[in-house]
């Protein structure tokens, strides 16, 4: 189990209700955090979504740490 | 060379002041406003919301990335989040360079790999009442791939 | 669509508004400053004339060339003459349009063909004590043609 | 004979010493023009030149009338 620092942005944040929550899991990489999550909140599937880990973005096969924080990056739109 | 994120309204002529040099001859900017359409939908207002430290990373790398491609003598990028009306200026770039043929293609490289790369996401409110993250709701397909 | 030549300092803040539009999501816009250099030239001030009134037929006729060619919205040129100093504004060049990529297109090919067929010079001061009428003085060639 | 304004720019207006003048003239063409004033006012040798009549560009070889206006335009150099 490792504690983990989610924060959720556009409409990943309106899925999860929140725009951050601390969690508790098992899951060991970004792939299987973003599965666990997207039945939990109920994510839309979209075409591509990124990842980054402490602010910088990161692959999803990586090994998660703890204390980690964990960003999902939907399709951009700025400009 | 800057990227910033604001909340507040984008002041173009405050910014610029930043990209005078008295060898520059060439100075172009571009700036993205809150249009009434998208896509066959009449816009009401937007709301733009920003991861800002990675926002800030990437908008610097693409700012950093201009300056290795082309020989400007410098570019800033200010991007604005929250609430826009219809007319608000979203996004501002401003690059200077000795002749103009390097500013226009850095300005131009800028905003489209803003576009593309930073995140920072855009809700479009429509006069019909619905809304969406644009690019988000579009394209949410069956078989999706997040790998 | 104004095409314009004037002796006072150019104001793109106010020339700016001209341009904004609900439908409108992308602006361009250029600024020709007086660089301090020019072909290995100290350059310490310059001097622009105009031809005046067919500066500006030709001007619109440019203007009006852009609009045909890309789908924008407006585009508005001003161009100062008289005596300029080292980063002072020469000519201003602003483009408004539905998205951004005819916007950029369109700007630069009004400072391109304003650059090519306008009838405005600029003489330049160099800080060696010389001076001389750009695209003249060096394109002086004993067997010339001008038919 | 005709009479003719002439207004001069750039570094024509500098070897002519002054911005325009009334000129009386037996030149039927911009061309027959030039070559009388650049002897008279001992005009450089440019690469193009261009004539505008009555504020409009025009022909080397047209035919100038009576109170035309004529304006030799050297290489521009906007922007």
């Amino acid at each position: 189990m490792k504690t983990l620092a989610i924060e959720y942005f556009a409409i990943f944040r309106d899925h999860a209700g929140t725009d951050k929550e601390t969690l508790h899991t098992e899951a060991d990489t970004p792939a299987d955090l973003f599965a666990e999550l997207s039945v939990r909140h109920g994510f839309p599937e979209l075409q591509t979504v990124k990842v980054a880990i402490n602010d910088e973005f990161g692959d999803w096969n990586t090994q998660l740490n703890e204390g980690d924080s964990v960003v999902f990056i939907p399709p951009v739109a700025g400009g | 060379m800057e990227f910033r994120i604001q909340t507040t309204a984008l002041l173009p002529e405050e910014d610029r002041h930043a990209l005078e040099a008295p060898s520059c001859g060439g100075y172009v900017s571009f700036e993205g406003w809150v249009r009434d359409h998208n896509e066959g939908q009449q816009v009401l207002k937007l709301e733009y919301q920003a991861y800002e430290q990675l926002a800030t990373r990437e908008g610097t790398r693409i700012l950093d990335e201009a300056a290795a491609r082309f020989p400007i003598e410098n570019a800033v990028c200010v991007h604005r989040v929250g609430e826009l009306e219809i007319g608000d200026l979203a996004v501002w770039v401003g690059v200077s360079s000795g002749h103009r043929d390097e500013a226009f293609r850095a300005c131009r490289f800028i905003i489209d790999e803003v576009k593309q790369r930073v995140p920072i996401w855009k809700k479009e409110y429509y006069v019909s009442g619905d809304s969406g993250w644009v690019n988000c709701e579009a394209c949410a397909t069956p078989g999706h791939s997040h790998g």
